[in-house]
């Protein structure tokens, strides 16, 4: 009586021909734990779902020449378990360990949090700072994409009828670099963003900022990088006067919306508030000062 | 006599015309009901179906067999339920 | 008889659940766990609508969809008078109880039933929802209280004119009552006072968010025979209502209770029975239906939201002299709000000569209220305790000592009647001062609140039958659905009476074929009133027991004493013979006159009020509003405690939820009139990362009126929480927080303002 | 269109099941299987009351295909129990007082092991933030927590 079918290719060109091959609506599924909630309200009624947890590459974490390759599909509890990646880019592999509940923990993948496209998705400004790329696999072959152009809008991607992203790679770390990631939210626990921060720097051996790359979620259709909250770091040390610039600089950049999860004033404040709070952790963990979990 | 004594914000005093106290010739929670029937036409069934009385400070529902003394004060209050 | 002093032996102490290890392997059942072959699954159309008139209803297309078995509407349910009717559970509108089961003409709030299905599976019940052709003439809503008060306010029913307002109204209103209460001289109460505070407070409505979504099986059979496997908080109540709502004979209708998966007063009334009740009728199958979670937050009644405005005046010695308080509570689409017990509650706690309170019951598009924990108490006493805080303050006077100075007692008349008696709320307020809590310096950053709660608790009926097996073990049974323990207390209860083990007593709740009519579990009254009924009838049996040996022995009952599970002679001249326990006269229960059991029916009457005392510590983060409960201790006077730890866990669950509803939890609505967040995600449940450790510690005052001493303790610890914690952000920021939730948009808003 | 045939292992027996593609595995579990010991309490992955292992992962079945279970093992309520001996967690949760109403004792007692499995030793906070995603709306998680603990402590063999 149902016109849903279910595929587990195990193969990138299987995966495809399926996804491009099918005339309804069809869905890429990692872990489901958005899909299927959808699914169940009756905004998602797709005729095909793939499952693309068995396609080789899409689960696993492996490191090619310093730079990180980790399968989109593989799920936040063993992404939260490699204890490598976890030492170079804690803010990512935090961020993703932010979202949901230690039940989602066990299905939500990187790739499902980046196309579910929901601005206020936790992982995804932690990538955007890391600077992701996203191997994206489709009837036309292998493409790199960085990760900001991924979003298209609220629940938009601009990923391209049968393709779907099979890994994400984390650039090779340079030394005196590290990332965090901090979202607000009203409980401590099982809530969505209302604001989230990532921030990812390089620092020289005076602790000055020679790159920067700063990401806000949630105050604005997609997530945003904003240059200026980079630049406000940039050539600087964490001094007040820094982290004034980039607390005016981040909320400078909020476009947000007031919802029911939060006011266009409060989400503009706490912005500011995450920024510089993201940033001292960054710093902290780009001087090697501190190795402890941001929240 | 049992002396009946409403609350000066009461809703049974549209029945009472006003009256918020009163003596009734009743030994019972029963006989009460009854005797404010006949003197305050409805306000026996109010009392019966929505109310509780606290007899000398203890609350009574739905007990027609408590008992009331001579000199006992009622008081006429909303029934009470719970969570 | 008393066993308060008794040398207690079982009552006490912590003995494991009779039902325990069912619940901690997944086999026991709850309401939507039941199944029967043939089963149908039943779907509800609900309006999206906050207000219309439901002009038309085709439901020809969903009927010819294959696997539809029966589809009904308003139209199938007989039209119930405009009338309080009193039955079982006591007074209640069934026209108001029937038209929110499912709409006749109109739909009062987005998620009001207006048709149900049932269908071979639920996904084809959903498909046929679709086809149903609902024509609506949406009319302009109202949700806010004070909007809906307010004289062009779009009116929910022409035929509701304000009760309690001389002259009787001639024009129809969204005011449904209006109560008040006066004691002593209030203008020279305020004329007297030295020090005057006031504010006005406001509450949104919270959902008892009850983990178990409601569910029912029902089976009509040719005959009018019906069949029902439902939780809630009185299996007899869904049987009452239903009976009403449908026209039928109680004798006809069989309600089993299932495990219930919390209620918390919310499971006090039907929602889903009649409907289920009436697809099987007409489809001549067993008939299923489960709530989603959007369906129980849309659909099923949370508590209200309200407007709390108080002013106390008080001399500068703290002596409060004078107290006033308006109370306007959202009722939700029908009538019947908790303002009753609200005006009641605030003042309760306190010895004030001159108080005034004014109450208002207001309907709005909201879902009609439900009972939970002690209703309206915690809406009052968040202003009332609130205030006090202020109080305090201005007088420089510790908020516990001002509560103390005030405090009633015993001889203490209030506003609304009665005169406290038998209460132990300066016994609470002393533990309270002398706590290490309160007395702990404070870290840094980190505020200190106080605040306090009263409730009366309730008796009522209740039936109870203890049964001697014929190997000398104890089965009871009763007709209250145990939602927290209550087969354990029970159990505990007959045990100490009979003088055994209570491994060797188990007990059950029966269905409404199988044991006498007994009242909700709701008041917090299960403890106290059923126990009452089940320690009567372990007497009954200890009175059959003797009679039983004496005939054994051919000497007088009055020559013999139960002594420690045992028949022993009275005294040497009663002559010499060795003990009967329960096992050795069971063994003879034919010969001496047939089985061994007795059945107790009460109304009890004499429940002991309880009062409570929270002190919470929080930790304020001023440039996010986020606020964290450091620390938390919950006081109560319990009168006495039969298990220590379902009484405990009554206070911290209620300390908990007192907690969401201070911080996260509501109703949030767009301007469509539609609820935003009828999920767990957005409707913020406090969870375990939340909360720290919540001591609950126990005062016991006995309740004389109680064989041993019970109070009910459920109600009480919901209502200090909301104030306890403002007071202590109040203390931790300077600023004070008059709206619920605290959530950290409002708390940062008011710290910016200030 | 047809349904799915499904291979799979559930509480250490194999076990074999026909569901639609579209059934939850929280709706195959109660509906198709016949353990109704997980609870629906949300069906979006918000109260934690459907929880399972799959894989030895703890997972919410109601954010699971059904066809997903397809060569995995998986672990019910049911299956935490040792033929009549109870898990520590389940006999420190009846000592405890660990439940009320017990409607999302299954929930959190599958949650408990998982973090037990993983964390024998873990400290109060962990545990909070572990059960995070199991609502119960009872005892507030005081005594859940000792339960926890305690059975923690046990199974480390240092309590009774």
């Amino acid at each position: 009586m149902s016109s849903l079918t279910y595929a587990a290719p195990t193969s990138v060109d299987d995966a495809v021909k399926l996804l491009a091959g099918s005339a309804g609506l069809a869905k890429v599924m990692s872990g489901g734990t958005d899909l299927l909630v959808q699914m169940r309200a009756g905004r998602m009624k797709p005729e095909l779902i793939v499952d693309v947890k068995k396609v080789p590459g899409a689960i696993g974490i492996r490191q090619e020449g310093g730079a990180w390759i980790i399968g989109a599909s593989t799920a936040g509890a063993e992404v939260e378990a490699h204890a490598g990646l976890k030492a170079e880019y804690p803010g990512v592999v935090e961020a993703l360990d932010l979202i949901g509940s230690t039940q989602v923990q066990g299905r939500c993948s990187l790739a499902g949090n980046l196309c579910n496209a929901s601005p206020a998705a936790d992982s995804v400004p932690a990538m955007y700072a890391a600077g992701a790329i996203c191997v994206v696999v489709g009837p036309n072959g292998k493409r790199e994409v960085p990760v900001e152009q991924i979003p298209a809008g609220p629940g938009r991607t601009n990923l391209a009828k049968g393709e779907f992203i099979l890994e994400i790679k984390l650039p090779a770390r340079t030394p005196r670099s590290g990332d965090a990631y901090l979202r607000f939210i009203p409980r401590t626990e099982m809530d969505i963003a209302v604001v989230g921060c990532g921030v990812n720097v390089t620092l020289d051996a005076n602790g000055v900022c020679t790159a920067a790359r700063v990401s806000l979620g949630a105050v604005a259709p997609t997530v945003l990088l904003v240059p200026d909250a980079a630049a406000a770091l940039i050539g600087h040390k964490l001094d007040d006067a820094t982290l004034a610039a980039l607390d005016k600089a981040a909320q400078a950049a909020c476009k947000p919306i007031s919802d029911k999860r939060g006011t266009v004033e409060f989400r503009t404040k706490v912005a500011g508030v995450l920024a510089r709070r993201t940033a001292a952790i960054a710093f902290d963990r780009a001087a090697g000062k501190t190795t402890a979990k941001a929240h | 006599m049992p002396k009946v004594v409403l609350s000066s914000g009461s809703p049974s005093l549209a029945l009472t015309r006003g009256q918020t106290e009163f003596e009734v010739e009743a030994t019972t929670f029963r006989r009460l009901v009854l005797e404010l029937d006949t003197k305050f036409p409805g306000l026996g069934k109010q009392v019966e179906e929505g109310m509780a009385i606290a007899i000398d400070g203890e609350i009574y529902q739905d007990a027609y067999h408590a008992e009331l003394k001579p000199g006992s004060e009622i008081v006429l209050i909303p029934k009470i339920g719970g969570g | 008889m008393n066993y308060i002093d008794s040398g207690l032996k079982v009552v006490g102490t912590r003995p494991v659940r009779p039902d325990g290890v069912d619940k901690v392997t997944g086999r026991a059942m709850y309401s939507a766990d039941t199944r029967v072959a043939g089963m149908l699954w039943a779907k509800i159309l609900r309006s999206p609508h906050p207000h219309a008139k439901i002009v038309k209803i085709d439901t020809s297309k969903a009927k010819a969809l294959p696997g539809v078995k029966a589809v009904v509407t308003g139209a199938d349910f007989p039209d119930i008078p405009n009338e309080e009717a009193f039955v079982g559970e006591g007074p209640m509108n069934f026209r108001d109880l029937a038209r929110n089961v499912m709409a006749r003409d109109k739909a009062l709030y987005e998620g009001h039933a207006v048709a149900a299905v049932a269908a071979i599976t639920a996904e084809v019940a959903e498909q046929a929802l679709a086809l149903i052709d609902v024509t609506y003439d949406v009319l302009p809503h109202v949700i806010d209280v004070e909007a809906a008060m307010a004289d062009n306010a779009p009116v929910l029913h022409e035929d509701m004119f304000t009760v309690g307002v001389e002259p009787k109204p001639t024009k129809p209103s969204n005011i449904a009552k209006v109560i008040k209460f006066k004691k002593g001289d209030i203008d020279a109460g305020f004329k007297d006072a030295e020090v005057i505070v006031g504010g006005r407070y406001t509450t949104q409505p919270v959902h008892q968010a009850y983990i178990e979504p409601h569910a029912c099986l029902a089976q009509a059979n040719a005959d009018g025979q019906v069949t029902i496997w439902a939780s809630s908080q009185g299996h007899f109540m869904i049987r009452a209502y239903t009976a009403k709502l449908l026209g039928m004979e109680m004798a006809n209708i069989r309600v089993n209770p299932a495990e219930i998966g919390g209620g918390f007063g919310g499971k006090t009334l039907i929602y889903i029975e009649p409907v289920a009740v009436r697809l099987s009728q007409m489809s001549g199958k067993p008939v299923k239906i489960q709530m989603t979670r959007e369906e129980v937050f849309r659909g099923t009644g949370p508590t209200s939201g309200a407007v709390v405005e108080v002013k106390l005046g008080a001399k500068r010695d703290g002596t409060i002299v004078a107290a006033q308080q308006v109370l306007k509570f959202q009722a939700g689409a029908f009538q019947g709000s908790p303002v009753g017990p609200g005006a009641m509650c605030g003042f309760a706690l306190y010895d004030i000569p001159n108080i005034d309170v004014l109450g208002y019951d207001v309907v709005s598009n909201r879902p009609k209220v439900a009972a939970y924990r002690a209703p309206g108490a915690p809406i009052t006493s968040f202003g009332v305790e609130s205030a006090l805080d202020e109080l305090s303050t201005k007088l420089r006077m510790d908020p516990l000592a001002l509560r103390q100075k005030n405090a009633a007692k015993n001889g203490t008349k209030t506003h609304y009647g009665p005169t406290h008696a038998n209460i132990g709320f300066e016994q609470v307020l002393a533990v309270a001062a002398e706590h290490p809590h309160w007395k702990a310096p404070l870290k840094p950053g980190h505020g200190r609140g106080l605040a306090c709660g009263f409730w009366f608790n309730i008796g009522g009926e209740s039936t109870a039958t203890v049964h001697v097996n014929e190997d000398g073990s104890v089965t009871i049974a009763t007709g209250s659905p145990d939602i927290g323990g209550s087969r354990a207390s029970m159990a505990m209860m007959v045990a100490e009476v009979l003088g055994v083990d209570v491994a060797r007593v188990r007990a059950t709740v029966a269905d409404t074929a199988s044991i006498g009519f007994t009242h909700l579990t709701g008041g917090s009254r299960v403890t106290f009133a059923t126990g009452m009924a089940a320690t009567q009838a372990a007497e009954r049996v200890v009175d059959e027991l003797k009679k039983r040996a004496a005939m054994i022995w051919e000497i007088s009952p009055d020559a013999v004493e139960w002594k420690d599970g045992q028949a022993v002679p009275a005294g040497t001249n009663a002559g010499a013979f060795e003990p009967l326990d329960l096992a050795a006269i069971a063994l003879r229960a034919a010969r001496t006159g047939g089985p061994i059991n007795a059945e107790i029916s009460v109304n009890a009457q004499g429940a002991g009020a309880g009062f409570g005392a929270h002190i919470c510590d929080v930790s304020v983060d001023k440039e996010t509003g986020h606020v964290t409960i450091e620390r938390y201790t919950a006081i109560q006077d319990v009168g006495k405690a039969i298990h220590p730890s379902y009484v405990e866990g009554q206070i911290q669950g209620g300390a908990a939820q007192g907690i969401g509803w201070a911080l996260n939890e509501e109703y949030i609505y767009n301007d469509k009139g539609q609820m935003e967040n009828p999920g767990f995600l957005d409707y913020r449940c406090p969870v375990a990362s939340d909360l720290p450790m919540i001591e609950a510690v126990l005062v016991e005052v006995p309740n004389p009126r109680h064989p041993f001493g019970v109070r009910g303790v459920g109600e009480v610890p919901i209502i200090p929480p909301m104030a306890a914690i403002a007071n202590a952000i109040r203390a931790a920021t300077d600023v004070r927080v008059p709206d619920l939730p605290m959530s950290p948009p409002r708390v940062r808003a008011a710290i910016d303002k200030a | 269109m047809a349904k799915q045939y499904v291979s799979t292992t559930i509480n250490g027996e194999s076990a074999e099941y026909l569901c639609e593609t579209q059934q939850t595995m929280l709706d195959v579990l109660r509906d198709v299987v016949g353990l109704t010991g997980a609870k629906e309490g949300c069906a979006s992955g918000d109260c934690g009351a459907c929880s399972i292992l799959v894989d030895g992962r703890l997972v919410c079945s109601c954010l699971m295909l059904g066809v997903e279970a397809e060569g995995k093992s998986i672990t019910t309520i049911e299956g935490i129990a040792e033929g009549d001996k109870l898990h520590p967690i389940q006999q420190k949760f009846l000592e405890h007082a660990a439940l009320q109403c017990g409607f999302c004792t299954p929930g959190l007692i599958v949650a408990a092991k998982a973090l037990l499995d993983e964390n024998p030793n873990p400290t109060e906070t962990e545990a909070r933030y572990w059960l995070a995603g199991n609502l119960c709306r009872c005892t507030g998680y005081d005594k859940v927590i000792r339960a926890v603990m305690d059975a923690a402590a046990v199974m480390r063999g240092e309590a009774a």
